[in-house]
């Protein structure tokens, strides 16, 4: 199914080949300057006429080198770079870190902190997911409507963050055994002003492109990712849900306080780029009930495990894997503790969307030369994390 | 000097021989097209020319320009696609390489 | 699904009420004119570190932070540059030299505020930072990072309100204690060291005997004063002279001993310190060594640092961050000399 | 009228002439554009509306569209030919026919008495009087145009299409 | 043309009233103005219709782009330019400025003399369209007698400049956008035309003019609208759809695409040739609406509209009105929609548009032969209403589908 750009297959344009009109394949280097590759990244398109015959994902140039740097840091130095692998979900990368950190470590975290972490997280799929579709729609050609309408309710949240932790994107809010900072009254007010809020905008915003026709057409059965394919190439999150592929971390593996809150896990079952749009549509949805619920169930007491030391924190030698369901998919950290303790031996990150990215060509080749950006943007990248 | 009849026919006379040149000379068979075009187009100008100097009052010659026009294009779009089913065949667009009439 | 384009007409009638609704409902429109109107940033918000001092006579001397370069090391982008300050003789001053923080690599991650055990560092949240230049423009050295508390209450009320009440609490601790050790110091004179058993020559005269800020003198004066003074009280050479030249009778500790250990006191230098734990202990002669900031860079306190080595929990000398080499390499002298390494 | 006639008379053989002699095939196109416009402007100083019209809509707006996605089909994008030989094996031969042919033609009309010819009127002929002509006198032969366009249609159809056909 | 010869004398005596106090030449000038010679009437008579074009139009252009830039940004819940000037007036000027003083760069490898050349013929079929768009009550610039037709054809035209500047870039982004400006405009000219062929059928006439006239009378000079009749209306929205395709406006701005082709034919132009593009592409735009205000909306008929000076002016304010909205519906549209995609232009254009614009040509056929009004009205919208859903089915059936989604357990 995925083969290796290597392979001559994809150039081996032969004329006489398709058995359509012979015309001269044109190479197109789309990025890394480019509109709408989100970021610093190529596509290497062959195309014919308009249509694409050949693509290759280039990547790499954001990297910074995330492992060699985490591997070379106390396990704390470590947490302010997870907020720049993905820079929209800060605070989802703290938690699957601070998990990651948990796990080996033994660390029990409080009650309050899970709920606060839960309340974070589910805040973060929102503005993921209300981006996502956005900056989708923007590639669309919707000329910024719906991303700004996006923006408008980011803001709110992005104030939170930044109320509660300090800054808007780099929150580097979690720390191993609870969080930084504990949520005052006011913040779960706000938090809950946000709760009930969002499904006005929500309702807006479908109201908005739901039902546009333009939209259908230009969505539905483009990108197609059949879910053979998409558990073979370990594809995680709203595109394996897209596909139909019924995988979520928080139902898996419950960790955090997922098990005590009721939810649902919309599935889609052609997998192309509007089921990709519309299952986050309603994973939304159903996060707005989770913070509803956290926000009314979340206890008093502290915020962070006590024994937790800032400096000099050592863990036994050991390695742990943790996880989450991140906005994007599943995104791990595996960290490997040795003799002394005090920085990762080995520190590896399952990026979500840099694995997600891998079956592009699979979906684009056939369609047309805009469709690529739109499945582009219905995979939900961001450089920071492919790249690392 | 009064433009007349003669300088319009002297044109379009000089018109259609740059076309035959074309047509004839060229080895690309989308210029040998547009020399054809070229002859076309100076035959056109022969009708209105004569229609303006001679035969003002009846539409003969305006309504011959009209369907020379119509059947420029058609021949122009058959052509063309010809042109497309020649390269596919032979990769090239030469006339001197169309040797063959086996397809 | 109705007609063809009728969902592109409900799109357009949800354009129409935005055009509409951004005239008159503040919810809608939420730009902000920036140069003339700026947000309220929350109490929270972070940007920068700035260095708090406590008296706005004398900033330098007045600074909380003591070059303990705890976060040096810990700024995950190393952005901070500091170098102790030191006497002609070489002394450590208890502050820094320099202190530089490069904001085109710091990533306003907070951890340098967070390690900080003296409460010297902490977040800025101004953020017009921007400046012409891109290399010396973009570093900050000590007079811009110097703010003052009252700026720190300022910008962040709630937690600068905690942060005093925590100050004031670790002195009048600190006071405390001081104040039954000071006593016997004070009459030490004629007994003339009376029997503090256990470690060192006298039990009390660890009191650090700080010349108040009031007195007239330069710092320079008054850091040597101290230093000699404490000395002098701790040998009880001349004990009864300490107090008229301390000014005020009951001179408030700024930085008060935590055990009875001379040696203890940051103003020594390194052969004064080792020559007062010349007859202890190798833990003590390790503690001695060390710089006696209490800054917990190694993890510990100097106490339990040398512990630690003296036990053989903690193999890494190299700890010890104010005291720079000379702490490590006088910590590696010692355990050859005690056969340890 | 004089100038006008010495200006797009110039404007049309310039275009011509580059048509058939640049190298880069869309050079070509652009000329013979350029080509066609003087001779839509020879029709409008001819008193010829319509056939203004007509030739822009026709000419620029179709046929030369056509022959450039017919370049684009069949050529390298750039257009340009290389060092290749431009001119069949049997050039001296065309030059030959058309200069003896233009000759001819010349001679022909310095004979002829109805060349110097000057205008019999001023007025144009509207539009309407076209259209009724067209479905009146010349109704069969607009109807015959039209199946001609039709079958011209279909025929470029299925002839530029012709293997996805015999594939399916 | 013909109007403003008539007026001439009176506007040269009003001139020469004015200048007549002038020392020295006061008086010869006054006495030249007052008894004009014809050529001189003749040229002011070319030359103040020219101006007008000249000036207004690019005028309404600069404007133009400051309400889009406002609108959108209002649409967006932004505030839009409102830095120069009080309410952003002065951007237009700020973004004049800026342009030409930028550095104008050329592709080392671009084909330089076509490349040069684009900009320039991308603005004259632009403005060369605005010679037959009626102002106001009989105030054309010329009343050609093939007025739509001569529209067609230049509009048509400009195609030329966008090929030319893709092309000539030698930048793969520009030919791609090049080719499908090209494909785009060619195709969407069959629909238009034929939109258009029923207003003909039923004023009668190319004239711009003539059908601008056409659709006056009736209550208040606005029932005879040809936008209110069955088959105006569906030609209104046909008409509407090709001239947004051919002026490249959203939903069909394929051609500069900015998220697929960076900004397709003019990714390689900047400073001045872009400026000119822009223009270019904007002067179309205004055109082609001012040619669907004249076709459908009833040009400059309005409540108040007539002849005489004072109807000539109310004429013309209800034609800029009428001009206003087009734009404003165009901005709209370009702030709600997302884009269409190449392959589904080409089809929606040959499978939907043009089966509909044949369809309507019958439409108005059935409306001239039936003589009883209600008749009428009731048998070309039944048939053309029946038409719309069929083909609207047609259309949907391929690509639109509705979907369910169900929830894990």
């Amino acid at each position: 199914m995925i083969q290796p750009l290597t392979d001559a297959k994809p150039y081996t344009l032969t004329p006489g080949s398709n058995g359509v009109i012979e015309t001269q394949t044109l190479e197109v280097s789309i990025g890394p300057q480019h509109p709408s590759t989100h970021g610093v990244f190529r596509m290497d398109c062959v195309l014919d006429g308009e249509s694409v015959v050949a693509l290759k994902p280039v990547m790499g140039y954001l990297h910074r080198n995330h492992e060699q740097l985490a591997e070379r840091m106390a396990w704390l130095g470590s947490m302010p770079y997870t907020d720049r692998l993905d820079y929209f979900n800060s605070m989802t990368n703290n938690w699957a870190y601070a998990l990651a950190v948990e796990k080996l470590a033994g660390i029990k975290v409080p009650d309050r902190a899970e709920y606060i972490r839960v309340i974070m997280a589910e805040l973060t799929r929102l503005l993921n997911h209300s981006c996502v579709i956005g900056f989708m729609l923007q590639d669309l050609g919707a000329w910024g409507t719906p991303l700004l309408y996006a923006f408008r309710e980011r803001e709110r949240i992005l104030d939170l963050y930044e109320a509660v932790s300090g800054s808007r994107m780099m929150c580097n809010y979690m720390r191993f055994g609870g969080v930084r900072v504990n949520l005052t009254d006011e913040n779960l007010a706000t938090a809950k002003d946000i709760a009930t809020r969002f499904p006005r905008f929500l309702d807006e915003f479908e109201k908005l492109l739901t039902n546009n026709e333009v939209l259908l057409a230009r969505t539905q059965r483009v990108g197609v990712l059949p879910k053979e394919l998409a558990i073979n190439a370990g594809i995680s999150g709203p595109m394996a849900r897209a596909s139909g592929v019924d995988y979520d971390l928080r139902k898996v593996d419950k960790y955090g306080v997922y098990g005590r809150l009721e939810f649902r896990v919309p599935l889609g079952d052609i997998g192309d780029v509007y089921d990709r749009y519309y299952i986050r549509v309603l994973e939304m949805r159903e996060s707005i009930k989770i913070l509803q619920q956290a926000l009314r169930d979340i206890p008093q007491g502290p915020h962070i495990a006590p024994e937790v030391k800032l400096r000099n924190f050592k863990i036994p030698p050991g390695d742990g894997y943790g996880r989450i369901e991140g906005p994007k998919g599943e995104l791990g950290f595996y960290l490997v503790s040795d003799e002394g303790g005090k920085q990762p031996y080995r520190y590896h990150v399952r990026p979500p969307s840099f694995i997600n990215l891998t079956i592009l060509e699979d979906m684009c080749v056939g369609h047309k030369v805009a469709d690529v950006v739109v499945i582009l943007g219905s995979v939900d990248i961001v450089l920071g994390e492919v790249d690392r | 000097m009064n433009v007349s009849l003669d300088h319009y026919l002297m044109l379009s006379a000089f018109l259609f021989a740059i076309g035959l040149c074309g047509a004839l000379s060229r080895k690309n068979a989308i210029i040998v097209l547009m020399g054809i075009e070229i002859m076309f187009n100076a035959g056109i100008l022969n009708f209105v020319a004569f229609w303006h100097y001679k035969y003002f009052a009846v539409l003969t010659a305006q309504m011959f320009a009209i369907f020379a026009i119509s059947i420029a294009a058609a021949e122009s779009a058959i052509g063309l696609a010809l042109v497309i089913a020649v390269y596919r065949h032979y990769q090239s667009i030469d006339v001197d390489e169309m040797r063959s009439l086996k397809g | 699904m109705g007609f063809i384009g009728k969902g592109l007409f409900e799109g357009m009638v949800v354009t129409a009420r935005n055009f509409v609704g951004s005239y008159f409902d503040k919810e809608r429109l939420v730009t902000v004119q920036y140069p003339e109107e700026r947000v309220q940033v929350p109490e929270n918000s972070r940007t920068f570190p700035f260095l708090v001092f406590d008296k706005d006579s004398d900033p330098v001397a007045s600074m909380r932070c003591v070059a303990c370069k705890i976060c040096e090391v810990e700024c995950p982008p190393q952005c901070i540059y500091i170098v102790m300050d030191r006497d002609e003789k070489g002394k450590p001053q208890q502050r820094p030299k320099v202190f530089d923080i490069d904001i085109s690599v710091c990533m306003q991650c907070q951890i340098c505020v967070e390690v900080c055990p003296f409460d010297a560092i902490k977040m800025d949240n101004n953020y017009e930072k921007s400046q012409y230049g891109r290399f010396d423009e973009l570093v900050e050295h000590l007079p811009e990072l110097l703010k003052s508390n009252e700026f720190y209450n300022k910008i962040k009320p709630t937690e600068a309100t905690a942060v005093d009440a925590k100050l004031k609490a670790d002195a009048e601790k600190k006071a405390k204690k001081a104040a039954p050790a000071a006593k016997p110091a004070a009459t030490a004179a004629k007994p003339a060291a009376p029997a503090a058993p256990k470690p060192a020559p006298v039990a009390a005269p660890t009191a650090k005997i700080a010349i108040p800020d009031d007195a007239p003198f330069t710092p320079e004066q008054r850091q040597w004063l101290s230093g000699y003074l404490s000395t002098v009280a701790a040998s009880g050479v001349a004990p009864a002279a300490a107090a008229p030249v301390a000014g005020t009778p009951a001179a408030p500790a700024t930085e008060a001993p935590a055990g009875n250990w001379p040696w203890h006191d940051p103003g020594l230098g390194m052969q004064r310190r080792l020559d007062l734990a010349k007859e202890t202990p190798i833990a003590d002669k390790l503690m001695a060594a060390m710089a006696q900031t209490d800054c917990h860079a190694c993890g510990y306190d100097c106490r339990g640092y040398a512990d630690a080595i003296a036990t053989g929990a903690e193999t890494d000398l190299s700890l010890c961050l104010p005291g720079e080499a000379e702490t490590a390499n006088m910590l590696k002298k010692l355990m050859q000399e005690a056969g340890k390494l | 009228m004089e100038i006008a006639f010495w200006i797009l008379s110039a404007i049309t053989v310039i275009g011509a002439i580059l048509a058939i002699t640049m190298r880069n095939l869309v050079h070509c196109v652009l000329s013979l554009i350029l080509f066609f416009l003087g001779i839509a402007g020879h029709y409008l100083l001819l008193r010829a509306d319509f056939l203004f019209a007509v030739q822009v809509l026709i000419y620029i707006g179709a046929v030369a569209v056509l022959i450039l996605f017919a370049i684009m089909l069949t050529r390298h994008v750039t257009g340009t030919e290389g060092p290749r030989e431009v001119l069949g094996g049997k050039w001296w031969a065309g030059m030959g026919t058309a200069v003896i042919i233009a000759g001819l033609l010349w001679a022909i009309i310095r004979k002829d008495p109805l060349a110097a010819m000057l205008p019999a009127g001023m007025a144009s002929t509207s539009v309407t009087e076209i259209g009724r002509a067209l479905v009146a006198d010349w109704l069969v032969p607009f109807e015959a145009m039209g199946v001609l366009l039709t079958a011209a249609l279909i025929g470029a159809v299925v002839i530029a299409l012709e293997e996805v056909i015999r594939k399916r | 043309m013909d109007q403003v010869y008539k007026v001439a004398p009176q506007l040269l005596k009003f001139l020469s009233y004015l200048l007549g106090w002038l020392p020295w030449i006061g008086k010869p000038v006054a006495g030249f103005l007052s008894n004009p010679p014809a050529w001189f009437l003749l040229a002011v008579a070319i030359a103040i219709p020219i101006l007008f074009v000249v000036s207004v139009f690019p005028g309404i252009f600069a404007y133009t782009t400051l309400v889009e830039r406002k609108a959108l940004g209002r649409i967006q819940n932004r505030i839009g330019p409102n830095r120069v000037g009080r309410w952003g007036l002065l951007q237009p000027i700020a973004d004049g400025v800026k342009l030409l003083t930028k550095e104008d760069i050329v592709p080392r490898s671009a084909d330089k003399f076509v490349h040069f050349l684009a900009p320039v013929i991308a603005v004259i079929p632009s403005v060369l369209l605005f010679s037959v768009v009626p102002v106001g009550a009989g105030l054309v610039p010329v009343d050609l007698n093939i007025g739509i037709l001569f529209a067609f054809a230049i509009s048509t035209a400009s195609v030329l400049a966008l090929f030319m500047g893709g092309w000539a870039s030698r930048n793969k982004f520009s030919l791609l956008g090049a080719m499908r400006a090209v494909a785009q405009v060619v195709s969407y000219e069959v629909p238009m035309v034929l939109a258009a062929v029923a207003v003909v059928m039923a004023a009668g006439s190319l004239s711009t003019l003539a059908i601008a006239k056409a659709q006056g009378g009736g209550i208040l000079n606005v029932t005879h609208w040809f936008v209110f009749r069955p088959w105006g209306f569906v030609g209104f929205i046909l008409f509407t759809i090709g001239a947004m395709a051919e002026s490249a406006r959203t939903p069909f701005d394929i051609p500069e695409a900015e998220s697929e082709i960076i900004a397709g034919y003019h990714t390689e132009y900047s400073g001045f040739k872009f400026a000119l593009f822009q223009l270019g592409e904007y002067l179309a735009s205004i055109a082609m609406a001012g040619i669907t205000v004249t076709m459908f909306l009833g040009g400059y008929n309005g409540p108040g509209s007539g002849p005489g000076i004072l109807g000539g002016l109310i004429s013309m304010f209800w034609f800029f009105a009428k001009l206003g909205g087009m734009i404003v519906l165009t901005i709209w549209i370009r702030g709600t929609w997302p884009r269409v995609r190449v392959d589904q232009l080409m089809s929606f254009a040959w499978k939907v548009l043009l089966p509909m614009s044949i369809v309507n040509i019958v439409a108005v056929g059935m409306w001239h032969y039936i003589a009883i009004r209600p008749i009428a009205w009731v048998v070309t919208t039944l048939w053309l209403v029946l038409w719309f859903i069929t083909l609207s089915k047609l259309a949907a059936s391929e690509n639109i589908e509705k979907r369910e989604y169900r929830y894990a357990s």
